[in-house]
């Protein structure tokens, strides 16, 4: 192969893996090196996710019978509240930005750390703080509001430890916002020389985009939250109708954050998905800037439809028709990538690898939930299948098909740049096959469950819904499953004697991929130069390769 | 330490300054959101109880909301000048500044205090305040001002140690790029444009 | 295990009806769209793998024709989706005339009816078939979600407000009815049934139900309010404190202090008794002490419900 | 025109407004009062941000960054706005 070296940066000296730069505790928990803050973050939100999922579990057992033998009506209430706020707060919305984004967004655009070092391990610290007051809450009582806080339920009349729960999302929220401030001001001050705009990866416009969210949807759920509290604890009264206030302008304002941190969950996921697809097509995306910038009308146009969750709620019904038309609107973007995806397989040379499994079971329920959500944009649908199943199946498709799903194919793609180490490959394509059909059978029938009138939040349900119920719990435990042989193989390939990854396992092309695996401590040796597009792979411009 | 460490991750340091101010500006675009909650509540009311809002507007202290925001400009002014004699190479003038800034910072926080005392007397404060009111719309008018003015007080508090921190500093006196009182200022700035806003959402609608 | 799989709920009304017909072709128009992109994702994949040895030649990175078609085309189809649901929509708040005014008054965990000749009852609701009721609902506390799955409508019941709808449903018969806003500890127990009875049966059942006649009509139960209350002191004719007449008021433009007009209505009527501050009729000096502590939401539904029986001139209010 | 003297000038300016709003409130300008006292206030803050924060000499990143907040807050309101403001219309 004649071809030009894609990036001209000076030989590969041996260096020390920023893994064998320090093994102290000190050197981990007082570190400012962003890759080793990532996977501080990776073990917590881990660990976040395994809380999430035990009163995931605990409500899906529940439900196996109409009567809910298992827990009490509060009991099963504080299960799914937990298991909202937690998965939400504590995985969803730190899950691919902070682990991946952290450990990539320096490194795909060539410099040696996030702008501001020591505000993102505050970020983490942060994040632990908050993480903490919640486990305290899961263990001091409860909460019984849902994630969602409706007032005048969470400011008058719940009574678990709300205050306790608000404070710590309130919290959670200055880690998130410190960590969008560091990537925007990193993608724009620190990119490597030759890295212009129009050379950056996708997955970087999907967090830059989703930077953009933190910083400005983020402290106004904050000061919502506040007010909720304020109203709890010395009435207030902004949100409660019996001292003058109105509890639907808190479905708007926490509405105004919340249907932008969907976006926050999927935009990086987009972004994943598009490294992963390039990858294994190892072709050059079609249609770059429809990509990149579908990201950013997405995160625009996403702070424009938030009354889409408040059609029933009595809101005016004209501003419900103006929602559901933006709401429409907003699809477009997304169907924008799946489309732009769909075509860069074509006449592709295609790895079918575990990673490019992961992706293509990320379209498939990225496209189901993206659908159901356009029909609960439809106004008249939606009057009957909102606060039903139909939007748990909904969402969950976007949040877990989508987005956990992407996060599990960027972990699989990066897994040999971040440890250094090889996975068992036949192992990965298991657990991925798995989980898109463990999930599809938890999921779908609660679609099915939703339109015959199951509503959400139910512990005792008629029995005629049993049957679907139980096919969905069966679902869970397989997807349950998917979930934990990642965990295993992926351990197991930490053992010594596992197998060591080269610099570049996939033949991807990237800024990530020249460095060693695991990257050198200041990322490169030497300061990187970019000389061509991004996805440049031969396959663009017809080439004779010898390569596998 | 090697000359290129010292702006780690930059490369150099007018981009590590650069890096600085705009992560700045960001939180304070993150700030106005913050507030913008309460403009919005605040709004909410005024077109749900019109008539209530305006009735209990007119218990503020007009005169002294007014006070406040000429201080608060005079201040904004002072910073702006302390940058200003930082980036001609006089730092003492701009301790002089900052100091004058800080000081109408707490002239500010001492007239919101005086504002406080006479409406605590009045009985106006969350929890007395249902008899001096028609209806809870005017209580919580009431409320939300509190609300707003003392979260917008904790940030003129924060504001004022800022300044205080930067106009200690002799580094950050002599720094002929002003960095550091820059970005003190660009905060200080954004508290007074939060008042400009506070003043006629709370005071002026008030005024028959 | 009981009952199998339930394929489709039954629809009890036209409206049903519509939005299954709209769910079903909005369906068929998304699979429509998306069959192509996961059949071609699949044999993309399969035909273009790595170790096969194709032609991959001339591979588009772009064609900008392309992109503006498929995102504009899909989008022009759904906002033909968009009008139809929206209109669909906009019906369920645009009562007839004639529809039969029910009061919903819901609270943690329980549903309250009021029939307008006065029947109440608790967690059921009788219903003629074939005739347009309106439902004129409140909370007591927390916010509610009032959800016939059988109708395929829904709306919140938001405390110190009235939310409404309408429904006309056709098929006699018993239709679970269900709270759909997460609403504390007895959520999922919170429903009840609505009962849609031939008209006959209907005229019967609230005959029999009439609460033995001591109450009377719900605009009788507000009249004798309207008295004890002391609300004719004021509103009365022969009354020395200056207080708008009510007589007749429902449905009819109101002046206002703050220079607007609003029809009198029953937000309107409620608000005046519990909020009367919020809007002060104009050439009056707000002077009505507020009734927010005093009345439960039954009672200002009775109260409104009598507003609405005055006549203008020959009654006293 | 030297830094001093134009930040001076700002000052006067911005005090000439409170004056002008506070003036404003007291005339009988009905309806249209709340939307003086904010377009005032408006100014105002421009100048603030014009001057004082030196947007004035700033390049297009950071303009871009100080109104991001300002044209977001004005999607909350709007949308917030067009609720409100249509409640009444059907009942």
């Amino acid at each position: 192969m004649t071809d030009e070296p894609r990036f001209e940066h000076p030989p590969e000296e041996a260096a020390t893996s920023y893994l064998a730069d320090g093994y102290s505790l000190r050197s981990w928990f007082l570190t400012t090196d962003h890759k080793r803050i990532a996977l501080l973050y990776l073990v917590s939100i881990t660990f976040f996710f395994l809380v999430g999922a035990g009163a995931a579990a605990l409500i899906r057992l529940d439900l196996l019978t109409p009567q809910g033998d298992l827990l009490s009506n509060d009991g099963y209430n504080r299960a799914f509240s937990i298991h909202g706020i937690v998965m939400v707060w504590f995985f969803l919305i730190p899950a691919i930005p902070n682990v991946l984004g952290n450990f990539l967004v320096p490194i795909m655009i060539g410099a040696r750390d996030l702008a501001f070092p020591r505000l993102n391990l505050l970020s983490w610290y942060i994040y632990i703080l908050s993480g903490l007051l919640t486990l305290y809450v899961v263990v001091g009582g409860g909460v019984d509001t849902g994630w969602t806080f409706y007032t005048p339920l969470s400011s008058v009349y719940a009574n678990g430890a709300v205050v306790a729960t608000i404070v710590a999302v309130f919290i959670s929220g200055f880690s998130t916002i410190l960590t969008g401030l560091n990537f925007i001001v990193t993608i724009h001050k620190l990119r490597a020389p030759g890295m212009t705009w129009s050379r950056l990866p996708l997955f970087i416009w999907s967090h830059y985009a989703v930077s953009i969210i933190f910083v400005l949807a983020t402290p106004v759920l904050a000061i919502t939250l506040l007010l909720v509290a304020a109203e709890r604890l010395i009435g207030i009264g902004v949100f409660d109708p019996r001292l003058g206030g109105d509890p639907l302008l808190f479905q708007h304002l926490f509405w105004f954050y919340s249907h932008p941190a969907v976006y926050i969950m999927v935009l990086p996921a987009l972004g994943v998905v598009s490294e992963l697809i390039t990858a294994a097509a190892h072709k050059r995306i079609f249609g770059y800037w429809f990509v990149a910038f579908a990201s950013i009308a997405i995160a625009v146009i996403g702070f424009m439809v938030w009354g889409h969750h408040m059609f029933v709620s009595g809101q005016s019904v004209y501003a419900s028709a103006v929602f559901s038309f933006l709401s429409i609107a907003v699809a477009v973007p997304s169907a924008i990538k799946v489309y732009n995806w769909t075509v860069t397989l074509y006449k592709a040379d295609i790895a079918i690898d575990a990673p490019l499994l992961f992706a293509l079971g990320f379209i498939g329920l990225f496209v189901a939930g993206g659908l159901t959500g356009l029909m609960l944009a439809m106004l008249a649908i939606d009057v009957h299948v909102t606060d039903t199943y139909f939007v748990v199946a909904h969402f969950h498709y976007i949040m877990v098909g989508g987005s956990v799903t992407a996060f599990f194919g960027g972990l699989h793609f990066w897994w040999p740049k971040i440890t250094g180490r090889l996975y068992n490959e036949t192992l990965a394509r298991i657990a991925a096959i798995l989980i898109l059909i463990g999930f599809n059978i938890t999921f779908f029938p609660q679609f099915m469950l939703g339109y015959e009138g199951m509503p959400r939040r139910y512990h005792v349900y008629p029995p005629e819904f049993q049957v679907l119920h139980v096919i969905s719990s069966m679902g869970a435990a397989l997807l349950a499953i998917g979930y934990a042989m990642p965990a295993v193989y992926l351990i197991w390939s930490l053992l010594p004697g596992g197998r060591r990854a080269p610099a570049n396992p996939w033949g991807a092309s990237g800024l990530e991929w020249t460095t060693s695996s695991p990257p050198p401590q200041h990322n490169f040796i030497g300061q990187p130069v970019v000389v061509r597009q991004p996805y440049d792979y031969p396959l663009a411009h017809p080439v004779s390769r010898d390569d596998g | 330490m090697a000359e290129e460490e010292r702006f780690a991750p930059f490369a150099d340091a007018a981009r590590a300054r650069d890096a600085d101010r705009l992560g700045m500006l960001i939180f304070l675009a993150s700030e106005i959101m913050l507030f913008g909650g309460i403009f919005a509540a605040a709004l909410a009311l005024r077109l749900e109880h019109g008539p209530d809002y305006a009735a209990a507007a007119g218990h503020l202290k007009l005169w002294l909301g007014t006070a406040n925001t000429a201080i608060l400009l005079t201040s904004s002014l002072m910073a702006a000048l302390a940058v200003e004699a930082a980036r001609a190479g006089a730092p003492r003038r701009a301790a002089r500044a900052l100091l004058a800034a800080l000081l109408l910072g707490c002239a500010f926080l001492a007239v919101k205090g005086v504002e406080y005392a006479g409406e605590y007397r009045e009985g106006l404060m969350p929890g007395t305040a249902t008899a001096h009111f028609d209806g809870p719309a005017q209580t919580l008018f009431m409320n939300l001002y509190f609300v707003g003015t003392g979260l917008h007080a904790v940030h003129v508090t924060i504001g004022i140690l800022l300044m205080a921190m930067a106009a200690l500093s002799q580094r950050a006196r002599q720094d002929r790029n002003a960095m550091l009182i820059g970005n003190v200022a660009l905060y200080w700035h954004l508290v007074d444009v939060v008042w400009l806003f506070l003043y006629p959402t709370l005071y002026l609608a008030g005024v028959r | 295990m009981s009952g199998g799989i339930l394929f489709w709920p039954p629809a009890a009304s036209h409206h049903a009806e519509q939005v299954d017909l709209l769910i079903g072709s909005f369906g068929a128009m998304t699979w429509l769209l998306t069959l192509p992109v996961f059949v071609l994702m699949a044999w993309f994949t399969i035909r273009y793998r790595r170790s096969r040895d194709v032609n991959r030649d001339h591979a588009p990175t772009r064609n900008l024709w392309v992109e503006l078609g498929w995102s504009i085309i899909p989008f022009i189809l759904t906002l033909g989706f968009y009008v139809w649901a929206t209109m669909l929509f906009l019906d369920i708040y645009r009562p007839p005339a004639d529809a039969v005014p029910i009061h919903v008054v819901a609270k943690q965990w329980m549903w309250k009816f009021q029939h307008p000749d006065g029947a109440r009852e608790i967690n059921a609701l009788h219903v003629p078939a074939g005739r347009p009721v309106k439902l004129i609902m409140t909370s007591e506390d927390v916010i509610h979600s009032f959800y016939v799955p059988a109708l395929r409508v829904k709306q919140d019941l938001v405390p110190g407000r009235y939310t409404s709808l309408w429904f006309d449903a056709e098929k006699p018969g018993r239709y679970p009815l269900r709270c759909a806003e997460f609403c504390g500890t007895d959520h999922s127990v919170m429903g009840g049934m609505l009962i849609v009875m031939p008209p006959q049966d209907y005229a019967a059942w609230l005959a029999r139900n009439r609460d033995g006649g001591t109450d009377g009509t719900l605009a009788q139960a507000g009249a004798r309010l309207f008295r004890d209350l002391g609300c004719s002191g004021c509103h009365g004719a022969a009354s020395t404190v200056k207080a708008p007449p009510l007589g007749g008021i429902f449905g009819r433009p109101v002046a206002l202090s703050s220079g607007d007009t609003l029809i009198a209505d029953d937000q309107y009527l409620s608000d005046s008794i519990l909020l009367p501050n919020k809007q002060v009729v104009a050439g009056y000096d707000p002077i009505m002490p507020t009734y927010g502590n005093v009345l439960r939401p039954e009672q200002v539904n009775a109260l409104v419900a009598y507003l609405k029986s005055t006549r203008a001139s020959k009654d006293s209010p | 025109m030297s830094g001093t003297v134009r930040l001076l000038l700002a000052w006067a300016a911005l005090m000439a407004l409170l004056a002008l709003t506070l003036g404003a409130a007291f005339l009988p300008l009905g309806p249209a009062k709340p939307w003086i006292a904010f377009a005032i206030a408006t100014a105002k803050a421009a100048l603030v941000l014009w001057f004082f924060m030196e947007m004035r000499s700033e390049r297009g990143l950071a303009r871009l960054a100080m109104l991001a907040g300002f044209v977001w807050l004005a999607i909350l309101f709007a949308l917030t706005a067009t609720d409100y403001l249509t409640r009444a219309w059907m009942t």
